[in-house]
Order: C-alpha cells, then structure tokens, then sequence
C-alpha cells in the first residue's frame, strides 16, 4: 500500500494513501470533533456525507477550511487542526446548528447522552447570538408504536437516512425539502405507522440528538409495579445483560445477568424470569418445524418449502411482510422468543399461581425496539389483552434502575426465579448474529442423528460479516445454513430464494448489526464499533460458563412439554406458540 | 401498520405506467419520468408519486425526498390561471417586488397558494430571460412585461369573466 | 435554390416572442405574399440579437437596418415602404440616445460598436432551426478537421493553448480539465453540458441554445472525441422550453446528416447526445450536484475529490462545461488556438458574454473582450444609466459575486481582476443599479435567493445563510445595532470557510462587497433609521406637503388600501398605520405634495 | 436528407449552401466588399430599378465579384433616374445615372473590373447643392 507523509499540527506522520485528514489525526492522538460522521468499522456501515461541518481544519495552501472527515491526506500537506481560524469557524457553525435546535434539555430523551450537547459544551457555545429573532425549523411530532420522531431536532447528519436506505434498504426515510426546511423523514411526511418502517430502531441507534428516540414506556411499568391488584412478571432478553452495565459506567462486554436480576427484584418485579427461557422453547419448535420440512425434502416433496427462515427478529417479520409478502409462508412459523415467553406466562404460569389473565402483567426488557410493536400486534392479544403487555428498551430499564437509586457496580448477583427463568448456553446466543441457527443446529443435530455433539461450539457460524454461509454435517447429510445481519443483507438472500438460486436449507436473519446486541434499544454506541465487538464477546462468555448448553436440555423446557404442551408442534404449542403473517406491502387501487 | 392503498382512475394509472415504461422504469430516470408525469397531471399528488416509486421500484419516500428538492415539481394543482412573477435580478431592481405584493393583496393569496376558487394560483420564478421587458408576469403562457403596481388590476380584469 | 436578394431576420428570443415576434413573423411572410416578393426576400427567425431593451427586433440585410420595437401591425409598413419603395421607415429605427438622430446601419451603433462576437457569432444570423444555415457558417467543420486531421491529444492540446477558461463561473482552464478527462481510462465517459443557467438576471446560455443549438452540439462532439467519449447529456432547465425545442430539432437534424450517432464523417467515430431536464435547483450547477441529478436524485453536492473528471455521472469520468464554453470551442478549432488567445488579457483570454440588465439603458446581452472596462460596457454599450439617474453600483457574478462601484468601472473585466476586486465573473449577470436601489437590500434580496436555493446539506449554508438574511432584514427594518455588524461580517467568513459547495462558499459575498463598499449605507439604516436609497419600507414614511397640496384627490384616489383622506380643496393626509408605502400616490401627484421620509 | 459520408462531403455541401448565408456575410463587414446601392423609390421602380438591381446581382454572381447589392430610396436624382451608387473597397462612392441594363454591364466590366470610369457619372457635388436646396 503506498504511503503519504503529512504533518499535521507540527508533527510528522506517514499513513496509507487515502487515509483522511481525521483517521491520520486519531493516530497521533489528535481528536478533532466529528459530529455527522460516523464509521461502525468492519460492519461495513459509514456515515461521510461531510455536511455538519464542525470538524474543520486548515490545511496550508487551501483558500477555505477542509472537512478532515472525508479530505484524504496528501504527500507534503500541513494540516492545522486547532488554529484560531478554526476554533472560530467550529464554534459558529455550532451556533448556526444550535440556533436551529429546540432548547428543551431538560426533557429530552437523549439528555446526557446527546453528541450535539456534548459538542456544544466541548466547543464551550455559552450564547447563541441572534436567538431572539431566529426562525426555527417546526415539523410534526410522529409518535409510532416504536419509535418518536421529534424532527425539530433534527441536524441533517443523514445517518439515519444511510442506516434505513443503505443497510437496511427499508427506504422509509428520506431527506426531503431543501435548503433550511429540509430534514429526514417518511414520504409526505406522515406517520412511520404508514411508511415500509420494520421499526428496527437503527436511525434511532445512530441519531445523534433527541430527534429520534424510543417510545418510553417506563411510566406505564411504574404504574403496573405500583398497583397492588397487579402481578407483574419480567423476562429479560439475552442482549441486554451484556450491554445494561454501560449505562453504568462499566466497560463494554462486561456481563451483569446476577446485577440486573438483583435490580430488577429491588424494583418490585413479582417474578424475575428470562426471554432466553422462551428462546429454548423457540430452539424446540423451530428446530422442529425445520427437521420436519427437512425430512420431507429429503424424502422427496416438492411441495415443502426451503429454506426454512428464522423468525424471532421482529423487524425482519415486519420487514419479509411489507417487501416479500409473497414469500410469507416461508419464515417459520414459530413466534419470537418474547411472545412465547407471553403467551406462556399468561396461561401455563397464570394457571399455576392462580393469577387471572388480566391481573398478570408482562413487562419484556429487550435490546429491541421492533419488540414493542410487536408485543401490540393484534394476532398477539386474547380478547384484546397483550401476551406482553409493555416492552422496554436496554435504556429504558437504565433509567428505572437509576431512578431507584440503584447501582449495578454494588448489587448482588442474584438468579433469575424459576420455572421461566431457567435457560441454556444456547438460549444466550440467540443476542449476536448466528446464534439462533447455532442454537437451532445443537439441538436439531442430536435430535436428528440421535448422537450427542461433541463439538458444541460451531465457530464456522459466528463472526461479523454481513453474510455468512457454512456447512453442518448432519451425520452425513450436508445442511447449509445461511447467516445474514442488516436487512439489506437480508435482502440479498430473499432476492436469491425469490429467483430460486438459493441453496441453503436453513438461514437465520437478525436486522441489526452484529444481531440483538445491536439492537435500536441497546446503549448508544455513538459510532464505535468496538462496544458492538465487546458486547458478542460477552455473549459467548456466557454461554461458555452455563452448565447446560442445548435447548432439548433445559429441564424446564422438558418439564413444560410434559406438563402442558404435550410434544413440539403440538395442537396446543401451535395455538400458543406459533403465527402466521401479513401482506403489509402498499397497494394501488383502481377507484 | 396497515398496509397504504391508493386510489386512482383506473386510466391515469395506466398513463402513468406507460410513462414510466417508456423511460424503461429505470430508477435513474425518476426525474424525467416526473416531469412527463406533472406534463400531464399538471401536478404531483402522492398518489401518483407512490405508483412511480413501485413502477421504479423505489422508495416512494425518495420520491417525495426528490419532488419536493426541486422547485419546479409541485404537489398542489395549479390555479386556472398560473400567474408567475419573476424575481430574477433585473426584475427585482427594476420593482418585481412591488407586483408580487399587489398580486398577494388583490387576490389574496400568498406565493404557492391557488385562490379559493381554484382561478388563479401565484408564484415566482428565477428569471424568464426577457429582462428588456423587466419587470416580467406570467400568465400562463402570456406574457406581461414592465408590469407596475398599478397594472395589476388591469392584468387581472382581462381574466375576470373568462 | 431560390437565390434571395433581401433578408428579413426578426428575432426569435424569449424575450422578443414574448412580444410577439411570432406574428411579425407572419405578417412579414403575408405581406411579402402580397407584393409577389416571396422568392426574393426571406423572412426568418432567428435567434437573440442581444438588444432586449427595445424588442422585438427586425434586422433588414444586406442594408444592417436595424428596427426596434416593431409591432405585427407595423410589417405591412416594412414592406410597402423599404422592400418595395426602398425608403426606411424612420419611425422605427434606432434612435442614437445621445444625439436624437435615427441610426440607418447597426453598426453604427454604440451597443455593437465595441463587441466581439464569438460564441454568440451565429446569434441572430442564421436560422436555428435549419441546419443547412449552421454549415453553411462552417459549421461541423471544426468537427470535421478534429476527427481526420487532429488526434485527441491534439485537440486537447489545442483547448489548452488557446486559454479558454470555464465560463460558467469557476474560469477553470478548459483544457485542463478535458486532459484530465482524457487521462482517466474507463469503459465509458461522459460529455455533459450544463445549461441548467439559474443565475437570475443571466440568460447567455439560454440565448445561445435558442439562437446557435448546432454549436453547442459539435463542440461536445469534439469533447467527446478528445476524451474518447461516445455519449452526451445536456442538462437544461426545464424552464426553457424554446431552447429545447431548438435543442431537439438540432439533434434531430445532426442526427440525420450522420453529424451525431455512428461512424460520424466515415471516421468511425461515435457519439451522441441525450437531453435532461433541470427541475428548478440552483444548486445543480455544481457540477457534483448536476450529476446527482442527471441521475435521478436529490441535488445534492458531494465533496471533491473525486471530481467528475475521475468519478462522475454513473460513477464514469465526466467532462461537464456550461454552454458558453463550448461555444467558444469550435472557434476555436477553426481558427486555431493562436487566433483566440490573441483576444482577451493575459490570464482571461477571448471574449464573455454578459447578460446587461437593471437600470441601464440597453438591457441585452452582449459578447466582449476579456479586458474591456466596465465603464465601456455600461456607458458606451449599455448607453449609460436609465433616466439619466446617477451610477451608483454594478453587481456581477449573481448571487456569487459582489457590487462593483464606480472606483472600480476602469477595470479591465477578466476572471482575475473580478476576483481582486471582491466580485467574480459567475457565469455573466450585469446588474446595474442607480441612487434609488438600497445596497442593504440588494444585499438581502441575493440572501432571500440563497436562502431559497440552499440544497440543505451543510450546516453553514442551510443555516447560517437563514441567519446572515434574517440579520439583514433587521438592518432594513432599523432594528440592528452596530455590533450587529461585526457579528454580521464574522458569520460570512465562516460560511465562506466552512460551506460544502460553491453556493455557500460565495453566498456571503454580496453581503461583504456591499459592506466593503456601502459601508455608511449600512450605518445609516442602523444608527439614522434610514434607508438614504429610498427602498427599506420599514424606514419610509409618505407625507403630505401641506404648502403644495391643493386637495385634487387623485392621490386618494389611487391608493389601493384608502390611507389618504382629505376633502376637495384640502389638504389631504396620510395616515401611515394603514400605508403600504406603494409609492403610488407620489407618483400620481403633480404636485410634488408627497415626499418620502 | 441523406447522410454526410465524409469530411469532403460536407466541404462541398458547405460551398452549396454558402449562398444561403453569403449576402448576410458580406452585409456584416460590407467595407471589403463591393457595394452597389439602386436608387429604388418610387420613381425608381416605374423607371426599371427593381429590374436592374436583378440584374446586378446576377451578372456580378456569374462573373464572381463579392458584392453587395441593396436599395436605397430616392437618391434625390430624379431627372438621372435610374441611378446606382458604386462604391469599391477603399474607394469614394461614385453614382451613376441612366442605368439600364447595357450600362449596369458596362459599369461591372469596366468600373468594377478594371478601375476605367463609364460615362454617366454625376458629380458628387450635385448631391452638395442637392442637399443645400
């Protein structure tokens, strides 16, 4: 690779030829603010529409300032990152940038967590001149069953519009209008509830500002915890425990599954359980339904319908519902983990601590953002009551835990209550990309060839590429299995499989990047990657550490099937645990 | 998240199918495909916007992001009679800003806006290349040159009774 | 062929059409019917004769008699008296400004005197929408010569040595930019023309396409040859419909002789051209911003590098130049490199067209030297100012460029010098304006623009520009303070500094070169209240004289919104809470009984 | 139309088409060109100016003189009628009285061509006096 030798801010650097301005800075631990950029390095996601304008530098021999986010370096270039100039042109474009922002901190859900506040008190903006006379920018609220749109605070970083059209092709956002009324939003400027929205939650991952955060449902949990008429149960999805302890202080990857349960007991959960209890009871139905459709293909039916698809991401259900609706029976059919862990808590637990439908209260604490329109999805509800009855983000359950003058850095590690918070190593994967088909393949393995595995650990499905394919010999029988995160990827495969070209028996699709541990409602990672790394790390430490690693091994999942649900795929485990789907895709009319 | 039905005429929805059939419903076309569209229409409603982003196979909200970049693409029909009034440079110096206000006040209506009876509709313009005539009114395809304020109400009374 | 003895040519330019050029057209062919003179005298359209002040024009050859103003019913008159009698209808002619006498020949009039026709130099000769005319003008020559004579490398060796300059704004050295082109190997390139002219107030491009289409088509030709291009696009607003009907018949006729398409002059030799259209976005000039939508996108800029000589429409190395360059090309290729860069200054070589409007006398377009002073070009060509009102500022360079005063109307015009003096070419707007334009508004009313024309991608430019008008519009209410200013000037280095695309990298400069030059201007509306131009309504107010009024009423009369009361006979009032300050009753009075405060 | 095969086709189309433009050409810089103005009021055409000026222009075509022909109105000679004014390149402008189409010829072979003076020249300050009236 051929190299450049530049000087930035006196000092001598070489780096590789196409290197910009900022990347060379950061090796020599100069840190010039960006604010619209944003790199989730190796996911392949880049955000350099070099539009904020704020980290600025001058460069000799330049009539004006260059962006250093996307200048590449070049032989001899004298790069000054901090010179009056500059500081100056940085602290007025922030003042334009602010001038247009709505000043309501104190409410706003990404106070203390917000790049454009913590920019603004970086380049020390104490005034915005002229603020008396300036016209602000005013859009109407949209208030999804996900996600808030507040486009007021708006800065056009464009990063929500790049993670929606080009990671995830869902093409529900869009800037649109020009010049000081422009912004990014839906088509006409309606709802996401009338766009192709999956509710993803990615624009939200990546918004820098308030402009897009999660519906917050921490006050309707407050109001079930403190009604004594009610019982309230909490499951807690595998992502979670490897991400809560940032919002905490803790280091990224560090696992707090013990502090969590501890807090969420101190919170006045009647019953701590785990989602990865329901990911267990997913493992055995869609490990199932896949055998069985394997089975059958093998025996020849030409009708059976390969390969089979995972279901448990519920913004990629949205997703398949709205883009290949022709494609719908497809996807298994088994239900995501949160809504078997529901529909099993209001009828199987409900029965055994003989509480009336009604009077349980589900609360879900998911990395997930899709999860809460996918707990009000009507198919999901029985006489208008919710298997789940509110679902909270990773965030949300951070600010209840604080709000109760809770640490995670001094509660005790506590175990989740049984019969529904007992899970495998296997359930726990089921948070980073690849782990639902691991799971699947642990199970569907031993059950198929009825010989224990002795590798349990499956290295050829994991890792972090966009798309993965990889072999599993089934005692003979090849199966191929394919991975993909990021429904753009996601894309690629249906596209496949549409023109008959795809050659896997089994995929697995998570919408977000590096799976649930990416999820719209986990900390923001503010663009670092290396949280999303720690965080899968975290995931198969677990995992490694749990004394039983299979789905078919968990005695609870067994106990359940033999106290209730009878075998996998049972009349009763169809009605309770299994769905079908819609065709959500736009339709013209002739009138 | 219920799925978006359209309604159109059954005949304008093949008009604009074979629109975009004739620019080979390539994406890269969108912005000849609607102009050839609002040719026809006269404007850009959301309903013809949603079946060229799925005869483009697009997103139909980059569609509205492209419709509503570019100021010649409009939403709202125009008025009977479009009156334009150029606010290009030699217009502006010699008075268009005198004329745009008597426009406004006499008909009453801002600029974009089509009055209440859907007869005239007023907007502006960059420029219309006959600075000579300065300053420059359209209407329709006629057009009026050294309007003053005070002309305005003549221009108007010839589409009084029309 | 019939041989003709006379030509009628009437001017076929938007401006002209739009007071009926089209019937005199019509009513010259009529009467000439008539008379039986069809078959010696024609009659034809072409295009813009540059001297829109007194449209439309019909120019009698080979006598140069020069019509002004001709009306449909004044043809008959045109034929009965010149074409049959011989005797010029006087009425008509040209009357010198200064002396008062009829000019009889064109060329004897100041507003041709002094230019220099080179890519206008079939404007209002030939017929645009006849091809045969265009090569009888030597046209596709120079195409001609380039594909059995040059090598690519000659061409643009060629282009380099003659100096041309880009002439859409930039002035980046044209043959710079097509070696570059050349240089970058790829399956396919791009030769695109950007006639997407938004500048307000400049309308060469338009005039060119209208009145020459044949010459823009054979210089991208020629491009495309020297780049080893096969395929053109000329993106045109959409506003333009007549230069895109020109356009079209062009490509047509090209197409037809075998001048566009394959194996062109049994050369082997490939290229043709598609049309698109502009949707109303200054901002795609930026040649980055074109592209994006040439390819069916948002305009937005991208920041360069890569430009589109390495990465550009379809991600191919792109050659993109605006209509007045490639004008200049096959001038250029006829008459050699040698000839052309004889023309000009030193570092600005040929000529440029202006499009000369505002307060001046002869609004049109015009093609001069590089290096001809503003004075000659307002005073002598333009005829000076309107109404015999004094001089006050002539803005380049549209809403890029800056006001010019009268210290600086001895300045030789060329890229440089503009530039120096807090201007720039910009693609040839000439705004004059006279002691009655406020130069705060002026300032405000190019912001109003920017603003509006904001693509919306850059922080500085979507807001800061929002700010710089919204400050303005406080001075021009009276409602600024002095260090108002200093913020005001701080606010334009930065958006200078920080902006994304030139839009917003020049965007301030009418704002700096009025506070350069207008600075009391700017003091007087902030600590006087007052606007010395008589424009900021906010700081006027209309009065009555009592001593002149004698209570006639007409000015009550005129008033659209009935703020003047006052009986018969007596003086009359205005009542400034109802006022709109339209003006209209001071100019009614005869009286001089209203004055402005 | 046809197609233009070559480079030499379009040359020679170009010389056919030339006097589509040539007149105008010439009437842009008509100083280097000789220029013929035929007195062509109403007295001139009832004496034969219009037929003369065809004439002109066919006969300095055949023989290839760049001139160029226009009318002009009464040139204040009606007993001369019809009159022509001549003036070569560089040269003062003479008029001619009588014309028909014999001296037309005459003046292009002898005048034009040859630089001899015709017969029929009335003096310039007759135009003088003329005007003085």
């Amino acid at each position: 690779m051929e190299k450049v030798k530049l000087t930035i801010d006196d000092k001598l650097i070489e780096v590789e030829k196409g290197t910009t301005i900022h990347k060379a800075a950061k090796e020599l631990g100069i840190d010039i603010p960006v604010l619209c950029y944003m790199n989730l390095e190796d996911l392949g996601i880049e955000n350099k529409p070099g539009g904020c304008r704020i980290c600025v530098v001058e460069v000799e021999g330049r009539n004006n300032l260059a962006p250093s986010c996307s200048t590449n370096v070049q032989e001899g270039m004298v790069v000054h990152t901090h010179t009056m100039r500059v500081i100056n042109a940085r602290r007025t474009v922030m003042e334009f940038i602010l001038s247009d922002h709505p000043k309501d901190c104190l409410t706003c859900a990404k106070s203390g967590n917000c790049e454009l506040q913590d920019m603004a008190v970086k380049l020390g903006v104490r005034e915005i001149p002229g603020q008396e006379y300036a016209e602000m920018s005013e859009y109407k609220m949209d208030f999804s069953p996900s996600i808030i749109r507040d486009l007021d605070k708006c800065i056009m970083c464009r990063r929500c519009e790049m993670m929606c059209n080009e990671f995830q092709t869902v093409g529900a956002l869009s800037a649109f209008n020009r010049g000081f009324e422009s912004a990014v939003g839906p088509a006409f400027e309606m709802d996401l509830e009338y766009s192709t929205c999956t509710y993803c939650g990615q624009c939200v991952a990546v918004c820098p500002t308030g402009a897009l955060t999660e519906k917050d449902h921490t006050r309707d949990v407050i109001n079930a915890l403190s009604d004594p008429t009610k019982t309230v149960v909490v499951q807690t999805a595998p992502a979670v425990r490897a991400a809560l302890g940032e919002e905490f202080g803790l280091e990224a990857g560090t696992s707090v599954t013990g502090e969590m349960v501890a807090a969420l007991r101190r919170l006045g959960f009647d019953h701590v359980f785990d989602t990865d209890f329901a990911a267990d009871l997913t493992i055995m139905e869609e490990g199932t339904e896949l055998l069985g459709r394997l089975t059958a293909h093998l025996n020849g039916d030409k009708d059976v319908k390969l390969p089979i698809l995972t279901s448990c991401c519920p913004a990629w259900v949205n997703f398949f519902e709205h883009n290949f609706p022709e494609m719908k029976d497809i996807p298994s059919s088994a239900r995501s983990p949160q809504q078997m862990f529901g529909s099993i808590a209001k009828t199987y637990f409900a029965d055994k601590i003989n509480v009336k439908r009604e009077d349980l209260v589900v609360v879900s604490i998911m990395p997930c953002l899709a999860k809460k329109y996918e707990a009000q999805r009507d198919e999901f509800k029985v006489d208008g009551n919710p298997d789940v009855d509110f679902s909270i983000s990773t965030r949300e359950l951070a600010h209840l835990i604080k709000a109760a003058n809770l640490d995670l850095n001094t509660l005790p590690k506590e175990d989740f209550d049984k019969p529904l918070g007992e899970s495998s190593g296997a359930a726990v994967i089921f948070g980073v990309t690849g782990g639902v088909i691991e799971a699947a393949v642990r199970t569907a393995y031993e059950i198929q060839t009825s010989k224990k595995l002795e590798k349990i650990d499956f290295e050829e499905l994991r890792g972090i590429d966009g798309i993965r394919k990889a072999t599993v010999d089934f005692d003979g029988i090849p199966i191929n299995i394919g991975i993909a995160h990021g429904l753009g990827n996601a894309r690629k495969m249906l596209e496949d499989i549409k023109a008959g070209k795809s050659e896997f028996h089994a995929i697995e699709i998570m919408a977000c990047p590096g799976g649930c541990i990416g999820g719209g409602g986990q900390p923001i990672h503010h663009g670092d990657s290396s949280i999303l790394k720690a965080r899968t790390k975290a995931i198969y430490a677990e995992d490694a550490g749990k004394p039983i690693r299979k789905s078919h091994e968990n005695p609870y999942i067994i106990k359940l099937y033999e106290e209730f649900l009878g075998k996998p795929m049972s009349e009763k485990a169809h009605h309770l645990l299994h769905t079908g789907y819609f065709d959500k895709s736009n339709k013209i009319e002739i009138s | 998240m219920s799925s978006i039905k359209v309604k159109l005429k059954e005949q304008d929805l093949n008009k604009i199918k074979e629109i975009c059939k004739s620019f080979n419903n390539e994406e890269g076309e969108l912005i000849n495909v609607l102009h050839k569209t609002q040719e026809h229409f006269g404007y850009l409603p959301a309903e013809i916007q949603e079946v060229v982003a799925q005869e483009l196979n697009m997103s139909v909200a980059k569609v509205y992001g492209v419709v509503t970049f570019y100021s010649f693409f409009t939403m709202l029909p125009k008025g009977k009679f479009p009156i334009s009034i150029c606010t290009g440079t030699a217009c502006y110096v010699r008075g268009a800003d005198n004329v745009l206000q008597e426009f406004k006040r006499q008909l009453g209506i801002e600029v974009g806006e089509t009055s209440e009876d859907g007869k005239y509709s007023l907007s502006c313009l960059r420029c219309v290349g006959a600075c000579g005539l300065a300053p420059v009114v359209l209407v329709g395809d006629k057009t009026y040159g050294r309007v003053s304020a005070e002309g305005v109400k003549e221009i108007l009374a010839e589409y009084q009774d029309k | 062929m019939t041989k003709y003895k006379m030509y009628l040519l009437v001017c076929g330019g938007t401006g002209c059409r739009a007071s009926a050029s089209d019937s005199i057209v019509e009513n010259l062919k009529q009467e000439l019917e008539t008379k039986g003179l069809q078959d010696e005298v024609q009659v034809l359209m072409t295009g813009c004769f540059g001297f829109c002040e007194k449209g439309p024009i019909v120019k009698v050859q080979p006598d140069n008699t020069f019509y002004t103003q001709v009306k449909p019913e004044d043809c008959a008159e045109i034929i009965e008296e010149h074409i049959v009698k011989g005797r010029k209808v006087n009425r008509l002619l040209y009357e010198d400004p200064e002396n008062k006498k009829h000019i009889e020949d064109s060329k004897h009039m100041n507003f041709y005197k002094k230019q220099i026709r080179i890519a206008l130099r079939n404007c209002g000769f030939i017929d645009p929408e006849n091809v045969d005319e265009y090569i009888a003008r030597d046209g596709y020559s120079a195409l001609g010569k380039c594909l059995s004579e040059l090598t690519p490398k000659d061409v643009v060796d060629q282009i380099k040595e003659s100096g041309l300059r880009g002439r859409g704004g930039g002035g980046f050295p044209t043959g710079l930019k097509w070696e570059i082109a050349a240089k970058n190997e790829a399956d396919q390139k791009y030769v695109v023309c950007n006639a997407d002219e938004g500048d307000p107030g400049a309308f060469m491009d338009r005039s060119i396409l209208e009145g020459d289409p044949h010459a823009v088509l054979e210089a991208m030709a020629i491009c495309g040859y020297s780049m080893g291009a096969t395929k053109g696009l000329i993106y045109i607003r959409a506003e333009y419909p007549l230069a895109i009907k020109r356009l079209k018949i062009a490509l047509e006729q090209a197409r037809e002789y075998g001048l566009l398409g394959t194996d062109i002059l049994g050369t082997g030799f490939e290229f043709d051209i598609e049309i698109r259209y502009g949707a109303g976005a200054f901002v795609c000039g930026e040649e980055t911003s074109l592209i994006h939508s040439m390819e069916g996108l948002r305009g937005e800029p991208t920041i360069k590098p890569p430009y589109p000589a390495e990465k550009g429409y379809l991600g191919k190395p792109t050659n993109v130049n605006n209509v007045e360059t490639y004008a200049n090309i096959t001038a250029i290729i006829n008459k050699g490199a040698n000839w052309f860069n004889k023309i000009g200054t030193e570092k600005s070589k040929g000529t440029k067209v202006f499009a000369l409007a505002g307060k001046i006398n002869n609004v049109g377009l015009i093609e001069v030297p590089m290096g001809t002073t503003l004075r000659e070009v307002i005073f002598e060509i333009g005829g000076g100012i309107k109404d015999g009102k004094k001089f006050k500022a002539v803005q380049t360079g549209g809403p890029s460029g800056g006001c010019l005063t009268e210290k600086h109307l001895d300045t030789p015009i060329d890229f440089d010098n503009l530039l120096a003096a807090g201007s720039m070419m910009g693609s040839g707007g000439m705004i004059v304006m006279d002691e009655d334009n406020c130069m705060v508004a002026t300032a405000k009313f190019y912001l109003d623009f920017t603003v509006e024309e904001s693509c919306g991608k850059c922080s500085p430019c979507r807001i800061g520009n929002k700010r710089l008008y919204e400050l303005l519009d406080r001075i021009t209410q009276g409602k600024a303070e002095m260090e108002d200013l200093q913020r005001l000037r701080n606010m334009c280095y930065v958006i200078k500094d920080t902006s994304l695309c030139g839009l917003g990298q020049t965007s301030p400069n009418p704002i700096l070169s009025t506070l350069d030059n207008f600075w009391d201007e700017y003091v007087a509306h902030i600590t006087d209240h007052k606007c010395p131009a008589g424009q900021c309504k906010d700081l006027m107010k209309y009065e009555v004289v009592e001593e002149n009024c004698v209570g006639c009423t007409a000015c009550a009369r005129v008033c659209p919104v009935g703020a003047i009361s006052g009986d018969k006979k007596q003086t009359h009032y205005i009542d400034p809470a109802i006022c709109i300050k339209c003006g209209a009753c001071e100019e009614r009075c005869k009286f001089d009984a209203i004055i402005v405060k | 139309m046809a197609k233009i095969k070559t480079l030499a086709d379009l040359k020679k189309m170009k010389e056919d088409l030339r006097s589509k433009v040539d007149l105008r050409e010439k009437a842009d810089s008509p100083e280097s060109y000789v220029q013929i103005k035929v007195g062509m009021a109403t007295s001139g055409i009832a004496s034969g100016a219009k037929e003369i000026m065809d004439f002109l222009i066919e006969a300095l075509e055949k023989r290839n003189i760049e001139a160029v022909v226009t009318q002009t109105g009464d040139m204040g000679y009606c007993f001369a009628e019809p009159t022509i004014e001549v003036k070569k390149p560089g040269e003062e402008p003479i008029v001619f009285g009588y014309v028909d189409t014999e001296k037309a010829d005459e003046i292009i072979e002898k005048y034009i061509k040859l630089g001899e003076l015709v017969e029929g020249i009335i003096p310039v300050n007759y135009q003088v006096i003329d005007e003085d009236k």
